[in-house]
């Protein structure tokens, strides 16, 4: 299991991201600078938390015109494993490379707390170590979370269930409470919580920790 | 060139006789670039002028301190070859005229100085004092600072883990926003100041240069008056994108070894940057400003020299390493320039400033006398008049107690502050152990298992009362925060927030203040390291309380160990640990229940602080907890034991059974006195914990069990935790609903 | 040449910003307020001097960075 | 009624976000651009019939609330 973690201008979960995969792989993961152009060598990209860009115009925006982007689609169509948290979810969406946008919270406000999520599904290398519709806690930490589609997306992914993660207390107004989507080969997974921030018992959880033992697993 | 004339120096916020002294340095009169230069060197912000006398008074030494006040921020061992560099500083005015980009630029400059010296920031910090609630302008102005530093810090990636935030009457034309970063640093890779090497390069890293808050500096040391939003173009936009490349990218240059000395452009920009680069090196600079990177067109020399555009740094690199900071720089997409070189003092081993501009000279300063000789007051002093103490049984008695406990947790100031910190990301960095909402944030040294406590406190009221005492009391009540969750006490840094200085009875609150402080920290060995003054918070005359606010950082040697305050679990046995007086003078109770304001003689004193007292308590807390022995600890400040009693339960969701052990005292007093030297501890094993306090000769007593949804006092009073709860975490959050407008 | 864009979002998408101006302008008092929406106003300065050119490149500059066409409409405005 | 307002940065205030969208699309192969600033721009409806009121009105939204006159000068369009 070969694991990278992609690295903008002015992200900054990209050292939790890589703890998170060290400490489930067992082994030493990359950090990928954005102008870099190849990930030929990765089963797993993550990209990261943060504010690429200041999140300045869109969040994500700039980021998604970046040199990486090229390698990172490629590294999708050929199946690999495409992880993003937060900014990066974000960043993935601004790609095209998961439907939907994720507007300012419904409130404006950033908000930084533990949430509950409900597993969707577990039948993707991300969630295969949590059951369907166990309830997880996990923090999320963003500006901009409130996913937003329009209609026939919105009905194409429920209805291929793309959905990965709900809200049980919508934290940001996103349609359908949802916190987390999958493309639909299931090979890249998007959503705003961030599970790399409950991998330590120390920190308050481990919630997240199946996701990345799951991975570790999955793609070794 | 224009004539200097007594206007244009008045307009400088110079006096007369410092003009005079001006002209006695220069031996000449100043041209504009120069009288600029001097004005902001010579602010109260830059040269501390009313109160370097009693600053220097503060004990900054104990043998794990790697470097005292006098730098960008102070540095101390935390062992393993780490160490720990933190400071406070204020932002207020521009936080009053522009809430969100004052907070955010203050955010901002309070991390540079910390990553100057070469470490990375690993939280921040925040004390806020803002105006009565009531006030037209509150709500904007909490909405606005609270919206900045979160804009700031969570772009930067650095988690907000802690702070205070007040409400009070005499900040109403005067908001305090004080922000603190603690960074962390390999103790043999720490960057200082001054400059060395003649004919070594000046260069110049960071954001452009335009025409951003000039005479920031100056506004920032003159009293306000309502034609102040007139001066409202010297607020600074911040663009904590490109601190974060700056942060960065500093970082990956001083890995190498070419940087001789750095120093963040801050208050005064490239003026007080060059300068004390060059004083405390002892040389002189030779500046072309047109290598300046700027953003604007047809900037002049003084607006160069007294910008206070944001994200800039000025560095001295070793001769020939140009060319690989270079590269370092521009691959993180930031200016790099070289500005100037460094020069060989005069025959009076005077380094002089020299500064050209479009081919010509535009102003040649002698660096020492104007970074060393800027004046300095002792300023007229009165002390503050002494209070009498009162009597528990003076103070009345609340129709019921359990109400008033609601009454006290669910207002303005007791109320939780969740609204602010869950706009903060305050655990990015993946090293928070204790989130905000407890006595001391804990976050860990990474990849170990030591950890950091820090916290920030003051009781201002209590500091109004009685200077001396509120100076102790600060510094105590970090102290004891800290040693709640473990962490021995190793430093502080302060923050003195006072009004006029040129008023004899405002100069004897920061005398008084001042000395209470350093008792403390000699009685602690709990120096000060860092910190800042910001005088003239004061408002068509009327100053805010003085508030000296002390960031307190200590130290967890296995974060394993650390308690939070919420009651460890069902069934354990309760202590309070110090002994209750039931000190009412100056306490939460008597403002929210009583509804005085403090500022009475008959409002009393405030608790007197026993330094000696604190150390035992607290030593034998901090004991209990390295040995595993409790579960959970809280200190007892403000409203008393029954708030920290209600505040322990409320973070677990559980109840408890309290014994009415008031005796001789009228319950109200037990249960709101503000004592100090006091905590509440839990624990499953009372017997040992009895047993070993009473051998180290520390009061405590068992008071109770933790169990149910009630809090319950003796046989008649109760109230459910979710009552309480619920009026706690709703004031603010319902508070700040309210539609605002700026 | 200077262009200006301006970015607006699609009927029918959501907008949280619009959404909480209105709310607090009819908390202040302001009475008869509806739909408000929020946009983006962008100003350029561009070497080209061909008109048509010009706001060719514009466009492009638009597809691809300055609107997310899914969510996004935008106008251009080419100024001398 | 229609009412249009543009807010933009005042003169020589730093614009972080317009820099950063410079910056991004140079690197996107556009050439000779310069200046970019980032503004919002805000449509809303009004009840109000009268032009002059209907002026008057939006223009103590912008003091109130739209724009922050601190950093930021703001223009009305009042349409129909
Ligand atoms: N402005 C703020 N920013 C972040 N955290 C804050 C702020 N204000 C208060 N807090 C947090 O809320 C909790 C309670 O604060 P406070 O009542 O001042 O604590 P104490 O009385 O123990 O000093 C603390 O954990 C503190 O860090
Ligand atoms: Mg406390």
């Amino acid at each position: 299991m070969k694991a990278c973690v992609i690295v903008f201008p002015a992200s900054n979960c990209d050292r939790d991201m890589q703890v998170a995969l060290e400490r489930s792989t067992g082994k030493k993961v990359d950090m990928v600078w954005h102008r870099e152009s190849d990930l030929s060598g990765y089963d797993l990209v993550a990209v990261p938390g943060g504010f690429s860009y200041g999140d300045y115009l869109r969040c994500g925006a700039m980021a998604a015109r970046s040199p990486i982007m090229g390698a990172i689609k490629k590294h999708a169509d050929r199946g690999g494993l495409l992880l993003g948290v937060c900014n990066g979810f974000q960043i993935l969406t601004e790609a095209g490379l998961l439907p939907g946008v994720l507007m300012r919270n419904a409130n404006l406000k950033f908000v930084c707390r533990d949430v509950e999520l409900t597993v969707e599904r577990n039948d993707t290398a991300f969630a295969s170590g949590y059951t369907k519709g166990q309830k997880i806690r996990i923090p999320v930490a963003h500006h901009d979370g409130n996913y937003f589609t329009d209609d026939e997306t919105l009905k194409r992914i429920e209805g291929n269930g793309q959905v990965a993660f709900r809200y049980v207390d919508n934290p940001n107004g996103s349609l359908n409470s949802i916190a987390g989507v999958y493309n639909e080969r299931g090979n890249v997974l998007g959503l705003m919580p961030h599970p790399e921030r409950l991998v330590d018992a120390q920190l308050g959880g481990t919630d997240g920790l199946p996701m990345f033992d799951a991975l570790a697993k999955g793609a070794a | 060139m224009s004539k200097i004339t007594p206007e244009i120096v008045a307009e400088h916020g110079l006096s007369k006789e410092e003009y005079q002294l001006v002209l006695q340095i220069m031996g000449r009169e100043p041209n504009i670039t120069e009288l600029g230069i001097f004005s902001v060197m010579w602010s109260e912000h830059c040269s501390y002028k009313s109160s370097k006398k009693w600053l220097k008074t503060l004990p900054t030494e104990a043998p794990w301190v790697i470097c005292g006040p006098g730098e960008n921020a102070g540095i101390i061992d935390i062992g393993d070859g780490d160490a720990a560099i933190f400071k406070m500083e204020s932002h207020n005015h521009p936080s009053y005229i522009e809430p969100y980009q004052g907070a955010a630029t203050g955010v901002g400059g309070i991390m540079r100085d910390v990553f100057t010296m070469g470490a990375r920031p690993i939280a921040n910090l925040n004390a806020l004092r803002f105006g009565r609630p009531e006030h037209p302008k509150t709500r904007h102005l909490v909405h606005g600072v609270v919206e900045g530093i979160g804009g700031y810090g969570n772009c930067m990636g650095v988690p907000t883990v802690g702070g205070e935030c007040e409400f009070n009457k005499s900040y109403d034309g005067n908001i305090l926003v004080n922000a603190m970063t603690v960074g962390l640093a390999k103790a043999n890779n720490i960057f200082y100041c001054a400059a060395a090497g003649i004919g070594n390069p000046v260069v110049y890293v960071g954001s452009k240069t335009g025409r951003d808050g000039i005479h920031g500096a100056t506004m920032a040391s003159t009293e306000f008056t309502e034609d102040s939003e007139e001066k409202r173009p010297t607020v600074q936009v911040g663009d904590p994108f490109t601190e974060k490349l700056l942060l960065e990218a500093c970082l990956e240059l001083m890995q190498t070894d070419a940087i001789v000395a750095i120093q963040d452009m801050g208050a005064a920009g490239l003026t007080s940057s060059s300068f004390e680069m060059a004083s405390s090196g002892g040389v002189g600079i030779d500046m072309n400003l047109d290598n300046v990177p700027q953003r604007e067109q047809n900037m002049t020399a003084y607006e160069m020299m007294l910008s206070e555009s944001q994200e800039r740094m000025l560095m001295v690199l070793k001769p020939g390493k140009e060319d690989m900071a270079r590269a370092i720089f521009e691959k993180w997409e930031l200016d790099f320039a070289v500005i100037g070189t460094l020069t060989e003092p005069d025959a009076d081993g005077n380094g002089h400033m020299v500064l050209y501009h479009k081919g010509e000279k535009v102003a040649d300063l002698p660096i020492n006398p104007l970074a060393h000789a800027s004046p300095e007051y002792d300023r007229p002093w009165v002390p503050t008049p002494k209070r009498e103490t009162l009597s528990p049984e003076s103070v009345a008695a609340p129709t019921s107690i359990m109400g008033a406990l609601k009454t006290m947790c669910g207002g303005a100031n007791g109320s939780s502050r969740r609204w602010i910190w869950e706009q903060y990301d305050h655990m990015v960095m993946g090293d928070t152990v204790q989130r905000p909402g407890g006595d001391a944030a804990v976050v860990r040294v990474h990849g170990t298992q030591k950890a950091l406590a820090m916290t920030s406190d003051v009781t201002p009221r209590y500091v109004f009362a009685d200077p001396v005492m509120g100076g102790r009391q600060a510094v105590a009540e970090t102290w004891r925060n800290l040693t709640a969750t473990g962490a021995r006490p190793l430093a502080i840094t302060d923050n003195m927030n006072f009004g006029n200085p040129q008023r004899p009875e405002i100069m004897g609150q920061f005398v008084g203040a001042v000395e209470g402080i350093a008792d403390a920290c000699r009685a602690l060995d709990y120096p000060v390291v860092s910190g800042n003054v910001s005088l003239y918070n004061e408002t068509n005359g009327t100053g805010i309380l003085p508030t000296p606010t002390i960031g307190g950082v200590g130290l967890i040697d296995d974060v394993s160990k650390t308690v939070g305050i919420g009651f460890g679990g069902v069934g354990q046995a309760i202590i309070i640990i110090g002994e209750t007086h039931g000190h009412l003078g100056q306490s939460q109770y008597l403002m929210e229940i009583i509804g005085r304001d403090g500022l009475a003689m008959e409002d009393g004193a405030p608790p007197p602080v026993d330094l000696a007292l604190e150390r035992k308590n607290g030593d034998f807390v901090r004991g209990e907890i390295i040995s595993g022995t409790i579960s959970a600890c809280h200190d007892v400040s403000d409203g008393g034991i029954l708030v920290a009693l209600a505040e322990m339960a409320m973070t677990a969701n559980i109840g408890a059974k309290i014994e009415d052990v008031s005796g001789q005292l009228p319950l109200h007093a037990w249960g709101f006195g503000e004592d100090q030297a006091r905590y509440i501890i839990t624990t499953s094993n009372p017997e040992d914990v009895l047993e070993r306090a009473e051998k180290s000769g520390v009061w405590a007593t068992l008071v109770g069990t933790t169990g149910s949804g009630e809090l319950t006092i003796g046989d008649e009073h109760s109230i459910s935790v979710a009552e309480l709860k619920n009026a706690h975490e709703s004031w603010m959050p319902d508070f700040m609903s309210h539609p605002e407008a700026h | 040449m200077k262009a200006t864009v301006h970015v607006t979002l699609k009927n029918g998408v959501l907008d949280p910003q619009g959404k909480a101006i209105e709310h607090t302008l009819s908390g202040l008092g302001f009475k008869g307020i509806g739909d408000v929406r929020q946009g983006k106003f962008i100003e350029l300065d561009i070497a080209e001097k061909d008109k048509t050119k010009a706001r060719e490149q514009v466009d492009a500059m638009c597809r691809q960075l300055l609107a997310n066409t899914v969510i996004e409409n935008y106008t251009i405005e080419i100024i001398e």
